[in-house]
């Protein structure tokens, strides 16, 4: 069919000028810039699009806009294709490719309609009813299911697109460019507020679009020169949350092949107002009879649309079937542009018609059912009785290529809903409309279901019932996309789904990509006649976010890749990475795991880096510990009650290790303590627990104790902190310029001294994790990376290197040291780690109270205790369960688990830490270490948790 | 997304608070002198009406300061937001 | 009552499925009953199931405030698995599994029960060894575990974004095979079938207003239908436990929370595990019908709305696009929320209350739907014999007294954070 | 005493002319606690300290940002503003915590600026709300931001915690517009 036949030689608002040529289906087509693909295909004769998604029916363009349910196609190809997305909302643009979907072979041949011929054994839930024997056949029957599920195909390739988040504010937003909304805009504009209009077309006017309405071009005119209005067009408002904050999704480039260089594809608003006018307008209603799904029946304002907009004529020949009085002025309007009336059925029986010459208008009528293949040949008509059924013989066929529906209107409440608005059913038009105001939401215009005198409305004229149901067997769709009949509605009330949320959730009925835009209150007037129930007691489904599909990378913004979480750096990053390590994970940092050597494995370099402390000296970055200064007349007494140790006798120029609990008794972190005067204390956290930490003391200090007067500033950042390790640390640092002594006289163990190292400003604490004599180098953050570079500077004869946090786990194992997570992972009580004897028993601290609770007393819990294999040589499987045998009987009853396991360089053997059940009582004694997700059974002796230097000798060297 | 109107910082996103729970629970005062019930009704147990909720929210990315709110839990509306108490120490120099 | 089976489909077809009597009977309420459940969800509906099946106790109702699987049974993404830490929680959902593994043939009703496997991801090494130990401990709890690296998850889920420089790298997971999903609203209607045939009342839109209770314990109920007594009643009720046990006098440890979902449009079969990102918060699948079921964390705050808010859906979207970023021009269809019964331990409480004759079934935080049948197995069994089953002895009310919590995450008393 | 070394900022990035997102580098940052109950404390030290939420003050070499009721950040790039300040302010009832190191500020046009951040921060920061002088605390990206409209409503500084520094200057870049 060539350009031209279907379309008008004038009118619409394409621009002839530019022709635009695409494909469907492979086909090339042409249209004009300013079509939709809907209005292209249209144009071109085209009428079947899709299939449907249950019994891939044959389907056309059905409607206009957002609440098109059959016409979506595969947009794009390649790493842009996108299933799913509606004709009727795409732009065209030169060279734009869409597919039809859920089709196999083809469109017109497809293998899978035959479903429709045992669609009599698929009704509503049928799976519920049947594929259960036998069992083990399910996943067959459940593959079959699956491989008939979806509608498009999923993109297989990411995103070349971006997507843009955007915080707005406003005074007013208005929702939908209509008439309703273009006035409303102009009288808040006119106040001298803060307007947004946001309309999800292309063009404002909403159903005044190519009418060639003076108000409306006038008013788009002058909000367009107003600096106070802002117009988003393309922009779909898709949710309303709390406190007026709305959900806007602007669609920046999908008018386009692809956005424009730096253009987000798509750009998602929370816009923030003070006010909010819903003028959403309102969405035809179908009318249900015998295959009401053809291509070539639509809705009558989509018919007209496309005439006033695109200057395309849907069909040649055109029956109507109505049951209001909009369609009159369709009728003459269609005939105006040479579509053919070949009759107007009106489901009155006395309707105040108007005459029309030429057309026959048949009151007291309607259509029963269509005919023709995957394309509208005619329909049949019958007359109704005054109980509204058909009255027999009265059967007569219409030839016709298009059925035009026109059941009434149904406002868009949906954000009015969303905002917790509840409706009412109003009679004259047969909807369910605002009841009243929600706070800040005003509903105007046709979405408050005032369709004022405009004839198209249908007034207050009565309608006819919103559906007839025929006795038919065939089939009469309610839902289009998800193929939900008037039958599947009333199976579902007959087996008792009576529960309008049930018989959506039994049939599927509105849950398709539309959510049920053109079928809910069809849905619920044919629940009503099943249960024979006024259609105001039946009640709706609830309205949900999102008001048409929102795209999941515009959710996610620019939350992807890189930025999908901020990533932290120390000081020192760059010289860590320059020298190749290996890194891993620690809350938002990535922290050096090893630093291989060419050739090394992972294990080489950790033995390496492990023996370099033991037996040398070796650095390692610990920037990421957090940092708390705490400063006031009363931080002595809040660390005290936050720690479980006592705090007012440690000396100005000493650190003191310190456990806190939470209040329920559990470990909640451990750190040093650092004190800096009489009235300051630098307090070091967990990497992982500084920012909970921080909030912990807050909390305790502004709402437990408000009365302590101490100040709390997180000083992570400022401080690039190195810990040098090993029996020849003093000697490398000594080597070193420096204003501090660090002889063990000058500076003991868990001393501090301030000077200068290298001519940097420094803070040196003694405090040692490794249990080797070290140092905690602390300088400001931005002499950190020299500070690094001083330290491993080869020369001095000391062969210094970095280690990373796998020696780090080893070299503490090697001591015993618990840490947050794999020992004290929330459960764990300071009893539990051995830690009774510093419980203070002079104050009251944070968690105290618990550790008397009957659970918590120390009979029958986990203790920290140490493992060795009893081979010898064994390694002692992570994550492990130790069992007393090493049969596990069925449920058998766990001694403990195995909570890091390393391999000790320095012991040249396997050990292992656990929490096993009165551990402490219990060295010595033989377990199983059961790992069965790697087959391993491994027998272990119970030992104290410090395998090296249990005295301290070395780190107080 | 709430709007909290934080009385030092003005209206701010609820994405820039941290959640504190239920405002009523009140640590007991001397708790080695409380008995088990009441310890362990202060530490597990919170108010959870369905209307009108007292609860404390952290200003964690502006003042930091705990705050307490009444909020409706089914409308979200917020009807109050205020600083916490605090006590009156003339600390004058 | 026609049994349902293929030649009752067929047959029932032929006659243009005029004769499918109703699922369930509407009965008006009697008077009494020897046994109240409070709550019409998937746990309310298996317990009156159980309790007329294992423990013959017939004169049973089941009052629901709406329409029945409309709380959180009608609004969760259906993960169903058994891969916990703590034995009391282990032992307990794995005899949930067995159940779930032999349920549509039990009820006579397609549940739809999916073992397409549920899988979680790793991102270091120290998660991948939590996971192994919380795997060990599930192999020697009878319950399937294994664990995979990054080898084996790109097999099992092709196109996940494997990468390593993906902002949290994937080292591996922890996959319990037996996992998968069901289908949500069938296995209330099936359960609500399948007790309305052992003769249980299953009454909706009968709201509890009050307990009724005497010195001797309780004696009834207040509805919006009038009060019915009964001396055993129990309370299935989820987000609104705490409510309903106030009626009682009863204070409970939970607090309620929202917890959204959501689901993309529906397409081809992409996706054939269910999933779960370890390092921030999402867990996905694909239904039968084509959609993605995704969730995410709760919103944070004390909610009665079964509504949400933007933060929690943007964050899913983020981390379902970290592992698949060929999603993102697909779209979200829509959103809702369910309200969450959080206890401060993260596990739920299902046995008796202070309260002679009143017992509870609730605090089940994300977790419950897995847990319908052996929650009501248990609970049914809990009802009629007045003492826990073995398999619901840790799960008391008084553990929060005693310090005994069940905290698998060692989160503390913060019920956000469970 | 004296920084003898060149510090070394989070980026170490010479500033380049003419790029959008400029680094702050080698400033005097400090956080301010004035004593709780005090009328004049800011007269006391010849500091205009603004009482009213989220204002900066300037004088010739000296911001004063507030931050939260008696407290301040206190930023300078002279070296003017050290030392001697210091012991006023403790002098008179007050303390700092030193923070020097541990921020990392961009300076950008004022335009450009508010059309980034509304990419990721829920402030609202349009042009007759947020005047020159005023300042914010708030979140971007996750990440805990303050930023200072200056007096001279050319340019915004945004201050981040150092270690987000690289994080947050490639975030910002990649939301600026393309040139
Ligand atoms: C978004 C979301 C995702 C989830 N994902 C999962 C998951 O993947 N896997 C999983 O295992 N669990 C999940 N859960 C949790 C799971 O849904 C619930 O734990 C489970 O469904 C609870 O079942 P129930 O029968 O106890 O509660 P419900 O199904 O909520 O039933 C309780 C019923 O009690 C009724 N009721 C309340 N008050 C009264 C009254 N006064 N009188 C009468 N009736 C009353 C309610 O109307 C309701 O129908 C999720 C929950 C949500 C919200
Ligand atoms: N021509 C007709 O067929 C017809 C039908 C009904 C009413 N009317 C008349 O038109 C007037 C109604 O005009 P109106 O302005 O109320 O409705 P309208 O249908 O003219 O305009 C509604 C607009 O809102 C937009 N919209 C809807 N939901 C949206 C969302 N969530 N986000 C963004 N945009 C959204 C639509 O794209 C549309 O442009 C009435 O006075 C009535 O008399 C005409
Ligand atoms: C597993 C699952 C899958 C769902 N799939 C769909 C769907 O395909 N389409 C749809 O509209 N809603 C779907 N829903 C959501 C329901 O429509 C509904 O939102 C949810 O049951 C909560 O009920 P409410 O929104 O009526 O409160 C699904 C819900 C669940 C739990
Ligand atoms: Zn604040």
């Amino acid at each position: 069919m060539s350009l031209g036949s279907f379309r008008l030689d004038s009118g619409g608002l394409i621009d002839r000028g530019r022709k635009i040529s695409f494909t469907f289906d492979d086909r090339i087509y042409h249209g004009y810039h300013g079509d939709t693909l809907a209005s292209a295909l249209l144009a071109n004769g085209v009428r079947l699009v899709g299939r449907s998604f249950k019994y891939h029916r044959p389907r056309g363009i059905y409607g206009l806009g957002s609440e098109e349910p059959n016409a979506l196609v595969r947009l794009r190809q390649g790493a842009r294709a996108e299933p799913n997305i509606r004709a009727t909302q795409i732009e065209l643009y030169d060279g734009l490719v869409a597919h039809s979907q859920n089709n196999w072979p083809s469109l017109r041949w497809d293998i899978s309609s035959t479903l429709g011929l045992f669609s009599r054994f698929l009704p509503a839930g049928f799976y519920y009813k049947t594929f259960m024997w036998p069992g083990k056949f399910w996943p067959y029957y459940e593959n079959f299911i699956r491989h008939m599920a979806g509608m498009g195909r999923s993109p297989e390739a990411p995103d070349p697109d971006r997507y843009e988040k955007r915080h707005g504010n406003c005074d007013v937003l208005i929702i939908g460019g209509g008439p309703a909304g273009l006035a409303a805009a102009l009288s808040a504009a006119k106040g001298g507020a803060l307007v947004w209009l946001a309309d999800e077309g292309a063009r404002l006017g909403g159903r005044c679009l190519g009418d060639g309405n003076e108000t409306v071009r006038e008013t788009i005119a002058t909000l367009a020169s107003l600096e106070n209005v802002t117009v988003l067009r393309r922009t779909t408002v898709f949710g309303k949350y709390d406190d007026h904050l709305y959900g806007l999704l602007e669609h920046t480039g999908d008018h386009l092949a692809s956005p424009a260089r730096g253009m987000p594809r798509q750009r998602l608003w929370h816009l923030r107002t003070k006010q909010a006018v819903l003028a959403s307008g309102a969405i035809e209603r179908p009318l249900v009879f015998a295959n009401n799904d053809r291509p070539g029946v639509m809705l009558t304002t989509a018919v007209l649309h496309y005439l006033r907009a695109y200057a395309v004529r849907s069909g040649k020949r055109a029956v109507i079937n109505t049951s209001n009085d909009s369609a009159y002025r369709a009728a003459q309007i269609l005939a105006a542009h040479g579509i053919e009336i070949a009759a107007i059925v009106d489901h009155r029986p006395g309707t105040k018609r108007r005459d029309m010459p030429g057309v026959e208008i048949l009151p007291g009528h309607a259509v029963i059912d269509t005919s023709g293949g995957r394309d509208l040949t005619g329909v049949t008509i019958a007359r109704l009785a005054g109980n509204g059924d058909t009255v027999r013989g009265s059967e007569r066929r219409l030839d016709c290529d298009l059925l035009c529906l026109s059941g009434g209107f149904t406002p868009c409440v949906h954000l009015y809903s969303q905002a917790g608005g509840k409706l009412t059913y109003r009679q004259d038009i047969q909807s369910l409309v605002p009841q009243s105001d929600v706070p800040g939401m005003l509903v105007v215009g046709a979405a408050a279901g005032e369709f004022g005198g405009d004839e198209f409305a249908g007034g207050e004229a009565a309608m006819g019932r919103p559906i007839s149901l025929s006795k038919s067997r065939r089939k009469q769709f309610i839902d289009l996309q998800n193929d939900v009949t008037a039958a599947d509605v009333e199976l579902a009330a007959r087996e008792g789904y009576r529960s309008v949320e049930h018989v959506k959730r039994y049939t599927t009925l509105g849950m398709g990509t539309d959510q049920g835009k053109t079928s809910n209150l069809n849905g619920i007037a044919a629940l009503a006649s099943a249960l024979d129930k006024p259609l105001a007691d039946v009640g709706i489904t609830t309205y949900r976010p999102p008001y048409t599909p929102v795209t999941i990378g515009a959710l996610a913004g620019r939350e992807i890749g890189v930025f999908l979480a901020p990533t932290r750096r120390t000081p020192m990053q760059d010289c860590h990475e320059k020298a190749g390590a290996v890194f891993t994970p620690a809350g938002l940092w990535q922290r050096p795991h090893y630093y291989p050597r060419p050739g090394e494995t992972a294990t080489d370099a950790v033995n390496r880096e492990v023996l370099a402390v033991r037996r040398n000296v070796a650095v390692v970055d610990v920037s990421t510990l957090g940092r708390i200064d705490l400063h006031g007349p009363d931080v002595v007494e809040f660390l005290d009650r936050i720690y479980i140790n006592g705090f007012n006798t440690l000396a100005v120029g000493m650190c003191r290790y310190g456990v806190m609990l939470r209040d329920d008794g559990m470990i909640f972190d451990d750190g040093t303590v650092a004190r800096m005067s009489e009235t300051q204390f630098i307090m070091t956290t967990t990497t992982a627990n500084a920012g909970p930490v921080m909030a912990h003391l807050e909390y305790y200090l502004q709402v437990v104790w408000p009365e302590l007067r101490v100040h709390l500033t997180s000083i992570t950042d400022q401080w690039a902190v190195a810990a040098v390790a090993g029996p020849r640390s003093r000697d490398l640092l000594d080597s070193l310029d420096s204003s501090i002594a660090f002889a063990s006289q000058a500076m003991p163990h868990m001393a501090w001294r301030a000077g200068h190292i290298g001519g940097i400003p420094a803070q040196v604490f003694r405090i040692s994790f490794s249990g080797e004599l070290a140092y905690e180098i602390a300088v400001p953050a931005d002499h950190g990376h020299a500070l690094w570079e001083l330290l491993l500077a080869t020369g001095g004869g000391f062969d210094v290197i970095p280690y990373g946090t796998e020696a780090l786990t080893t070299l503490r194992t090697e001591k015993g040291h618990f840490v947050m997570g794999p020992e004290a992972d929330g459960r764990a009580t300071p009893g539990d780690m051995g830690l009774r004897a510093m419980l203070s028993a002079k104050k009251d601290f944070v968690g105290r109270r618990s550790l008397r609770l009957p659970g918590l007393a120390p009979a029958g819990r986990l203790n920290l205790v140490g493992l060795i294999p009893v081979d010898g040589g064994s390694s002692i499987p992570a994550g492990g369960i130790l069992l007393q045998s090493q049969v596990a009987g069925p449920l058998p009853d766990k001694a403990g688990h195995v909570t890091t396991s390393v391999f000790s360089a320095s012991l040249d053997k396997p050990i292992a830490l656990a929490m096993v059940r009165d551990g402490r009582q219990r060295l010595g004694e033989e377990l199983w270490a059961h790992s069965p997700l790697d087959g391993r059974i491994i027998a272990v002796t119970i030992t104290d948790p410090v395998f090296i230097d249990p005295k301290g000798e070395r780190l107080r060297a | 997304m709430l709007l909290i109107h934080c009385p030092h910082c003005g209206p701010r996103a609820q994405t820039e608070f941290s959640y504190g729970g239920d405002a009523n629970v009140a640590r007991p005062p001397a708790p080695e002198e409380t008995d088990d019930r009441t310890w362990t009704d202060y530490l597990y147990l919170r108010d959870n009406a369905k209307g009108s909720h007292a609860e404390l929210w952290q200003h964690i990315f502006g003042c930091r300061r705990w705050l307490r709110l009444h909020r409706d839990v089914v409308s979200h509306e917020i009807t109050s937001c205020s600083d916490l108490p605090r006590p009156r120490t003339g600390n004058g120099s | 009552m026609s049994r349902y089976s293929f030649a009752s489909l067929v047959r029932h077809g032929v006659m243009g499925h005029r004769g499918w009597k109703p699922v369930w009977r509407d009965p008006e309420p009697k008077s009494s009953y020897d046994a109240i459940i409070v709550g019409g969800g998937g746990h309310g509906l298996a317990s009156a199931y159980y309790l007329a099946k294992n423990h013959h106790l017939n004169n049973v109702a089941v009052l629901e405030k709406g329409w029945l699987g409309g709380g959180n049974t009608g609004r969760n993404t259906t993960i169903v698995r058994s891969n916990y830490l703590l034995d009391a929680n282990a032992r307990f959902y794995e005899h949930g599994m067995k159940l779930w593994e032999g349920l549509s043939r039990d009820l006579n009703f397609n549940v739809m029960f999916s073992q397409r496997g549920v899988l979680n991801l790793a991102h270091s090494k120290g998660q991948l060894e939590t996971f192994r130990r919380r795997g060990n401990a599930m192999r020697l709890n009878g319950i399937d575990a294994e664990l995979l690296n990054r080898g084996d998850v790109a097999a099992l889920v092709p196109g996940m974004d494997l990468s390593g420089n993906a902002r949290f790298p994937i080292e591996g997971g922890l996959l319990q095979p037996r996992g998968g999903t069901a289908r949500h609203d069938a296995v209330a209607w099936g359960y609500a079938r399948a007790a309305d045939r052992r003769g249980v009342d299953i009454i909706q839109n009968c709201e509890v207003t009050g307990i009724r209770r005497d010195r001797t314990g309780v004696t009834g109920v207040e509805t919006s239908r009038g009060f019915i007594a009964s001396k055993r009643i129990g309370l299935a009720v989820a987000g609104h436990s705490t409510q309903l046990a106030a009626m009682a006098g009863v204070r409970l440890p939970i607090e309620s929370h929202v917890l959204q979902a959501m689901v993309s449009e529906p397409v081809k079969p992409v996706l054939d595990t269910v999933v779960t990102f370890g390092a921030a918060h999402l867990y996905v699948s694909q239904s039968d019908k084509g959609e993605l079921v995704m969730g995410g964390d709760i919103d944070g705050y004390n909610s009665f709305a079964q509504r949400g808010n933007l933060p929690v859906i943007e964050h899913v979207a983020a981390c379902l696009l970290a592992l698949f970023p060929q999603f993102s021009r697909l779209r979200i269809l829509r959103t809702w929320g369910g309200i969450m019964d959080m206890t401060m331990d993260g596990s739920p409480i299902i046995g008796t209350t202070p309260v002679p004759g009143l017992f509870l079934n609730g605090g089940w935080c994300y977790g419950g739907f897995k847990a319908t049948p052996a929650s009501g197995w248990v609970f049914a069994h809990t009802m009629a014999t007045g003492q826990p089953h073995s398999l619901n002895a840790d799960l008391n009310l008084d553990r929060f007294r005693q310090g005994r919590v069940l905290d698998e995450k060692g989160a503390g008393p913060y019920p956000w954070a469970h | 005493m004296p920084d003898p070394r060149p510090r070394r900022s989070a980026l170490n990035r010479p500033p380049q002319p003419g790029e959008l997102i400029q680094e702050r580098t080698d400033l005097w940052i400090q956080r301010l606690y004035g004593p709780d109950r005090q009328s004049d404390f800011g007269g006391k030290l010849g500091l205009d300290l603004p009482e009213q939420a989220n204002r900066a003050s300037q004088d010739t070499a000296l911001h004063a940002l507030w931050l939260a009721p008696r407290e301040w950040l206190l930023v300078s790039d002279a070296d003017a503003a050290r030392g001697n300040l210091a012991a006023r302010i403790v002098a008179n009832g007050g303390a700092l915590s030193d923070l020097s190191h541990a921020r990392t500020v961009f300076r950008i046009a004022a335009g450009p600026a508010r059309n980034i951040l509304a990419q990721g921060c829920p402030l609202d920061l349009r042009p007759a709300i947020f005047l020159p002088g005023h300042c914010a605390q708030s979140v971007l990206a996750s990440v805990a931001i303050l930023v200072h409209h200056l007096a001279d409503g050319a340019h915004m500084d945004i201050y981040v915690a150092r270690s987000y520094g690289q994080y947050m200057y490639d975030w910002l870049n990649d939301a600026a517009p393309p040139t």
